[in-house]
């Protein structure tokens, strides 16, 4: 039970650094942005080529594939999402299917189209016992290196300028305007470590979520749930939300596999229905 | 003789905030009202109370002495109490003619019926036709609304209330933003509005006002602040001291 | 003295109507101006094309006879303007502190000046923009507007909504802001009598033209243009 | 316009009547699909697909174009309606009619059921919702393999000949002449209820709800009876799929056919009913094309289409296909005058 | 990759001309072969395209005294394309034979246009067993989930493995191999304890593998589809299970050729049951792999690749007994009985259910010269898919 819980406070965790991204383009720039699950995959891809081909050491792969996606993020900001901004939701979700579409093709075209297999290094395999609880090396990894970035995140949110500029463009981007804070950079930038977290996420994922050109697709719904039930208020939300979310996934597949499917999207549902803004948005 | 309209101590909570405080109001059958105020009075939101956009913390509305506190936007609508926007409300991309007949299709009941073309409605082209007129929208009948002059999309703002034969109509300052070389058709327009119906006009322009108006109510921080002839209002030094401020007379 | 700020026949609007019908005037450095009106005619309209958040429709903007019509308004308040805004807009996710130094940029007014201007911000430094009351967060947003140290300070209701003591402890703020200080201010006002005893000069706007130009001093005691242009009344 | 002025009455009524007259490109249009079936026989296969794709996508213009509903599970009426047809068709009677009617049917209950939940929330919320709606409906008939047959599709249906006398070929010679007339009742029952006040009264809400509260509209019960209304046409074009096909998967309540209806809807573009049928017309021609130049990687062109798309902006098109009808109408009208004039003239 | 792209698009290209030049070739007999190049399933498309490049290239482009003329198409995995490009193919482009199908629903969405035209059509993986049924013109080639699931299950009875968990994927053939196998295994003597049924789309194994770990067996029996089987290795080790003495009995899938080199050290050790590995001992598998190889980039043969290559020879075959007639009851009835001697050793087309028969061999993953590959111990032969047999 106990390594059950654990489980579901990894996959959570991954679920939380993976979306995180999104909840601040949607939140901040009310972007709904459906390729932000590209973003992911663009990063395990990284991770993949770079440990399996060239031999770099898997923990060193993990910032390269932070930046690069960070970068690809903000080359794409720039060139095709910053036009989109003032689009309508609907123009905005065909835009980004789209992308998700070329993603999925142009990954395929790169790197064939089936699982990758990441090689882990060895001090990250295997499992351990502790007091009964059976813990799994990687997954214990997760949690820590997820947790210290949710930590980090949050402190960056809560200490820096830029943090305090960033809310500050959430809380009224006209007035944050109005008082010299330059929102389109802080945009920008956001956007940028937003794609990069998640490709973050992809590249610490691709060991337990797999990784194929239809990752995007497949993981989509997940993001967008994390975002619809956590709100975009604040990243507790988010990470509230992701961590319930891994805890109901994995409890769900343990006791009542048959319905498993159904859960997630019947919670989101019902959230969206009770609470448009999510179980922790702010009042308003 | 009852009001035609009337509020019995409408209160409105934000949160913490009251919006609206205590306000007893009447608005009797023919009246050319004003509601002034400053800023943030409150002026807006004892409007929404009234239509129905927002609901009253406590408080009665009563259209004819019957009460219509917590009743549809629409169905007072039905009932005859109509407002105009502050900022124009239209329907970007019908044209002038499709907007009116809708509404005034709504208007005969016919809003459900899925079947008859709405042009084939009997009368309703002389309707619109007269509207068209009154209006002075002839000219561009068959334009799309986004495309009007702003002049004319206010006075489509108007029409489309009035071809709903209100009873009680509610302008929120009709003449706002208004181009000076459109203003005098706007208000004819208002000047032409059929006698027996009840006008409360929100507005900032005192022209407007004193032209318009015979009636005045000021609403201060949420309350009613003083009510009376425009003579009555014009001359009273409190209503001055809101205005100019400090508490000084001039 | 030379003039800081210019507006030569700027029209501005939302949309397709047009708000504000060429208006003209000018403001020399360490000058402070009143901007009268009764509601509606376009005083915050003003204030938020000279800022850049109204689209302006003509004319010229002059700031140290740079035309900054085309600057985005983040380049404006580098050029130095200084905004308070109308209803205050403070950010209410941040603290008071965060408020602050989220915008500050280097200059004269700092944390600790604008902390020594409004004591009360110190003592609520950690509370958050949504716990203060309606007093405090025009201080925070005047605070806030200073540590920009621009060159001129655009000021929309000041006083607008508070109870009448805060309002005269927020009048001798910025009294000491701009008679001590000698920095360049518009000031928009409902009651003018207040603000027209703290500025040099006024412009009265009447349906978004200027209607009249001259000193405060001149103003205050010509009540036939206070009562036509601003009071209820016609005469008095 | 200056003549409407002269005789107010009869310009009124005339502009009302004029905005929903059969358009000279529309008619057009009609002439050349049924030509198609004579001249085309090879085509017709993908053309009952090109019909059946522009009926799913005109059941989104129903709530999109007109009012304004955003939704990304269509899929859900789609599905239903395919699947209750299926079911029907296997279980009652093949007549391909009736089961038409039930699959229409379906498809307005699950959306009449389901369209309270939209009424909460703006766009975003609703997009949230719709997927989500849909995505309970595919689990469900995922997992209920008993009725359904799961992921491995409904088995053993079987359409009967058309009114008993046209069996459904294998070269889709009955499926195309039977997709397009439904089609055809499907677009005269869309004009006849958009002209009507009902009709009106959906583009206001979709321009300006507040405002068409404010006239005295009840927008939410508006939207649900459009809703419904869109629903029951989704379900149509899906039992016309189960039954053209003879098979229903779970793809018909899939994520990709509510992107596809979507798609399409929006290359054709919205608000004036024939979007869908030009959208899937160019939809299908550079699938067709793509899927064979590179059948592998076709989704990246469609993507980049998607996205250029968009970024144009998606109403040029439909822009262009209405300036060409005022065009033709213009000359049509032209012509018409001047004969009117030459047989005066004697 | 790029090269790989680019030869398969040269086949598409290939493809489309001959789909246009048809007319010219009236002689010819035309194969419209639906795969799976996008979608869940394409590496199954993939194998068979790789595949029919080698079979063209080593059996050139006639049989029966015909020119036979393959036409591909992508059904992207889903059922709905594979019954529209199946219509368009027999419809428009006039072909004699329907070959492909990735999967069980694109092979059950075009049974019914096959019954209807009259088409043969021969299944290049479909494992579901029902298929057969559905339409009387269809061939299958590869393999049915019950032919090795039965022979596995019987196997580890028989081998003293007894105590089992199952964990199939939630989907047709995951049903069946779970029920023929826990039907073989309880014949036998065995028990399963728990029957765990993971969602197609996510390939999160840990609650499964931790809720079989409770159950505490000897063994596990796994179905996955081809893919799947890498994450669920890797995670099977990754909670220890290999150390708490569980043992790992699987379809081939799970081990699939193409993909186990990858897998690395979890892998080895996990006995599977399955009809083909690509080390499969005999000349005729030599000759297969090396031109395989030779001809797509050094890939490497699967059981889908191999399945499909005796799937063109079987229409070869069959082509030239008819002397170039394709009419599907022709066809049928010729292909019926026929034995090819396939890579994977003696199969024959069972008369009765046109269904394959074929060995089935128990293998082991094991390190043969620094690569993984599933070695072959031990051999059932001639097995008949025991779903048609039972009836």
């Amino acid at each position: 039970m106990l390594t059950l819980l654990f489980d579901g406070v990894a996959y959570g965790m991954l679920l939380f650094v993976l979306s995180c991204g999104l909840a601040v383009t949607l939140g901040l720039m009310n972007f709904i942005n459906l390729a932000h699950g590209a973003f992911a995959m663009a990063g395990g891809y990284v991770t993949v080529i770079l440990t399996n081909r060239f031999g770099v050491p898997f923990l060193a792969t993990l910032p390269i594939a932070f930046i690069a996606t960070a970068l690809v993020g903000a080359l794409l900001e720039r060139l095709l999402y910053k036009p989109m901004y003032d689009r309508s939701p609907l123009d905005q979700v065909l835009f980004s299917i789209g992308l998700v579409f070329m993603a999925v093709a142009g990954v395929d075209y790169l790197m064939g189209s089936q699982q990758q297999i990441l090689a882990l290094p060895e001090f990250l395999k295997g499992r351990v016992e502790i007091a009964g609880v059976g813990i799994g090396i990687y997954r214990a990894f997760l949690i820590v290196v997820c947790g210290i970035l949710a930590i980090v995140l949050q402190l960056i949110n809560s200490r820096t300028r830029f943090g305090s500029q960033l809310r500050a463009s959430v809380d009224n981007r006209r007035v944050a305007r109005g008082v010299g804070i330059r929102v389109n950079t802080v945009f920008a930038v956001t956007f940028a470590v937003g794609s990069g977290l998640a490709g973050l996420g992809g590249a610490l994922g691709a060991e337990i979520l797999g990784l194929d050109p239809t990752f995007p697709l497949k993981f989509m719904v997940y993001f967008l749930i994390v975002v619809s039930v956590g709100g975009t208020a604040s990243m507790y939300g988010a990470l509230a939300a992701s961590i319930l979310l891994g805890l109901a996934d994995v409890l769900g597949k343990y006791y009542v596999p048959s319905i498993g499917g159904f859960v997630i999207y019947i919670v989101l549902v019902a959230v969206l229905v009770l609470k448009p803004q999510g179980l922790f948005a702010r009042a308003n | 003789m009852t009001a035609l309209l009337e509020t019995r101590h409408l209160n409105r909570m934000f949160g913490a905030l009251q919006a609206t405080t205590d306000v007893s109001f009447r608005l009797e059958r023919g009246a050319r009202h004003a509601l002034i105020g400053p800023n943030g009075a409150g002026k807006t939101t004892f409007i929404n109370l009234l239509t129905g956009v927002l609901s009253p913390t406590s408080g009665e509305i009563l259209l004819d002495g019957k009460a219509i506190t917590g009743m549809k936007r629409e169905a007072r609508v039905q009932r005859g109490l109509v407002r105009t926007f502050q900022i124009n409300q239209l329907f970007g991309g019908l044209t002038v003619i499709e907007s009116l007949a809708l509404v005034v299709a709504e208007r005969r009941g016919e809003g459900w019926n899925p079947f008859r073309s709405i042009g084939r409605a009997r009368g309703i082209d002389t309707e619109i036709a007269d509207l068209l007129r009154g209006f002075g929208l002839e000219s561009v009948a068959g334009e799309t609304c986004s495309d009007l002059p702003y002049g004319k999309q206010r006075l489509l703002e108007i029409a489309l209330a009035i071809a709903l034969k209100p009873r009680v109509l509610l302008l929120d300052e009709p003449a706002a933003g208004v181009p000076e070389a459109d203003r005098q058709e706007v208000l004819s327009r208002l000047a032409a509005l059929p006698s027996d119906v009840a006008i409360l006009l929100i507005e900032h322009d005192m022209d407007l006002v004193f032209t318009f108006a015979n009636r005045i109510s000021v609403l201060v921080s949420g309350g009613l602040f003083a009510e009376g002839t425009v003579d009555e209002i014009a001359h009273d030094p409190r209503v001055k001291d809101v205005y100019l401020g400090g508490g000084q007379h001039g | 003295m030379a003039e800081l700020l210019v507006l030569e026949q700027v029209s501005a609007g939302y949309g397709r109507a047009t708000v504000l019908q060429q208006v003209s005037f000018g403001l020399c450095e360490g000058e402070a101006m009143a901007l009268l009106g009764r509601n509606g005619v376009g005083k915050t309209t003003t204030l938020n094309t000279v800022i850049g958040l109204t689209r302006q429709q003509g004319g010229r903007i002059l700031l140290g006879g740079q035309d900054i019509a085309r600057l985005s308004p983040e380049r404006r308040v580098e050029a130095g303007i200084g905004w308070v805004p109308q209803e205050r807009g403070i950010f209410r996710s941040l603290t008071v502190e965060e408020n602050i130094t989220a915008v500050a940029r280097p200059g004269r007014w700092t944390l600790e000046a604008v902390y020594g201007l409004f004591p009360r911000l110190e003592e609520r430094r950690r509370n958050f923009g949504n716990q203060l009351s309606g007093g405090e967060q025009q201080m925070l947003a005047i605070a806030r507007a200073l540590v920009l140290n621009p060159k001129v300070l655009l000021l929309d209701e000041p006083t607008e909504g508070l109870a009448p003591i805060i309002v005269e402890e927020l009048l001798a703020a910025i009294r000491w802001i701009v008679r001590e200080e000698g920095m360049a201010a518009i000031v928009v006002e409902q009651h003018a009598r207040q603000i027209l005893a703290i500025t040099d000069r006024a412009v009265i706007l009447d349906r978004g033209t200027v209607a009249y130009t001259g000193a405060s001093g001149t103003l205050a005691a010509d009540t036939a243009v206070l009562g036509r242009f601003l009071g209820i009344g016609g005469e008095d | 316009m200056v003549s409407g002025m002269s005789s107010a009455p009869a310009g009124v009524a005339g502009a009302l009547r004029r905005a929903n007259r059969w358009g000279v490109l529309e008619i057009l249009l009609w002439i050349l699909a049924v030509a198609a079936w004579f001249f085309l026989p090879e085509q017709h296969l993908i053309l009952a697909e090109i019909v059946n794709f522009a009926i799913l996508a005109l059941s989104l213009d129903l709530i999109l174009g007109y009012a304004g509903i955003v939704s990304l599970g269509q899929s859900a009426m789609y599905g239903v309606g395919a699947y209750a047809a299926g079911l029907f068709s296997a279980h009652v009677t093949g007549e391909p009619l009736s089961g038409l009617l039930v699959g229409g049917l379906a498809g307005a209950a699950v959306a009449f059921l389901t369209g309270f939940l939209l009424l909460r929330g703006a766009d975003l919320t609703r997009l949230m919702v719709t997927l989500g709606v849909a995505a309970v409906f595919m689990e469900i008939a995922n997992q209920a393999d008993w009725l359904t047959g799961g992921a491995d599709g409904l088995q053993g249906v079987e359409t009967a000949p058309l009114f008993g006398l046209f069996e459904f070929d294998i070269f889709g010679r009955t499926a195309y002449a039977y997709s397009l007339g439904v089609l055809f009742v499907l677009i005269v029952v869309a004009r006849i209820v958009l002209a009507s006040p009902f009709g009106y009264s959906l583009r206001a809400i979709r321009d300006n709800p507040l405002r068409a509260s404010a006239v005295g509209i009840p927008v939410n019960p508006r939207l649900i009876a459009i809703y419904t209304l869109g629903g029951a046409y989704a379900g149509i074009a899906g039992a016309l799929f189960t039954q053209t096909q003879m098979f229903v998967s779970l793809d018909a309540l899939s994520f990709q056919k509510s992107a596809d209806g979507l798609m399409i809807l929006t290359i054709g573009g919205t608000g004036y009913l024939y979007g869908g049928v030009v959208g899937a017309l160019v939809y299908k021609l550079i699938q067709d094309v793509l899927s064979n130049l590179t059948p592998q990687y076709w989704q990246f062109w469609i993507g980049l289409l998607l996205v250029a798309f968009v970024l144009i902006g998606r109403e040029r098109p439909r822009a262009l296909v209405r300036a060409v009808s005022i065009r033709l109408a213009r000359l049509f009208a032209g012509k018409a005058a001047s004969r009117r004039v030459a047989e005066e003239k004697p | 990759m790029r090269l790989k792209a680019f030869a398969m698009g040269g086949i598409a290209a290939i493809a489309l001309i001959a789909a246009t030049g048809a007319g010219l070739a009236a002689d010819a007999v035309k194969v419209g072969v639906v795969i799976p190049l996008t979608g869940g399933f394409q590496s199954n498309g993939r194998q068979i395209s790789a595949a029919l490049k080698t079979f063209v290239a080593t059996h050139g482009e006639t049989a029966g005294g015909k020119q036979v003329e393959f036409i591909v198409k992508d059904d992207a995995s889903t059922p709905d394309n594979a019954l529209r490009l199946a219509q368009e193919l027999v419809t428009k482009d006039h072909v004699s034979v329907l070959a492909g199908f990735g999967n069980t629903p694109t092979a059950l969405s075009v049974a019914q246009l096959s019954k209807r035209a009259r088409v043969p059509q021969v299944v290049m993986v479909a494992a579901t067993s029902a298929i057969m049924d559905a339409s009387p013109y269809m061939l299958r080639t590869s393999w049915t989930i019950p032919q090795m699931a039965n022979i596995i299950g019987e196997w580890a009875a028989k081998n003293g493995t007894k105590k089992f968990v199952t964990i199939v994927s939630d989907y047709g053939p995951g049903a069946d191999a779970e029920v023929w196998f826990k039907k073989a295994l309880e014949a036998n003597g065995g028990t399963v304890t728990a029957q765990l049924k993971v969602p197609l789309a996510n390939p999160d194994f840990a609650p499964f593998l931790q809720r079989a770990a409770d159950e505490k067996p000897e063994a596990l029996f796994v179905f996955v589809p081809t893919g799947a089987g890498a994450a669920f290795m890797k995670q099977f080790v990754e909670r220890g299970l290999d150390k708490s003495g569980i043992k790992v009995i699987a379809a081939a899938d799970v081990t699939d050729d193409d993909l186990v080199n990858n897998m690395g050290d979890p892998a080895i050790g996990v006995i599977t049951g399955g009809p083909y590995s690509a080390s499969h001992d005999s000349p005729e598998n030599k000759a297969f792999v090396e031109a395989f190889k030779k001809e797509n980039d050094g890939m490497r043969p699967n059981m889908v690749a191999v399945a499909a290559y005796d799937a063109l020879d079987l229409i070869y075959k069959t082509l030239d007994k008819t002397g170039g007639d394709a009419t599907g009851d022709v066809f049928v009835e010729a292909a019926k009985g026929m034995k090819l001697d396939s890579p994977r050793g003696p199969i024959s087309i069972d008369p009765e259910t046109r269904d394959i028969v074929q060995n089935i061999y128990m293998r082991k993953v094991e390190r043969v010269n620094g690569e993984l590959y599933n070695t072959e111990f031990e051999t059932i032969e001639a097995v008949k898919d025991p779903a048609h047999a039972a009836k």
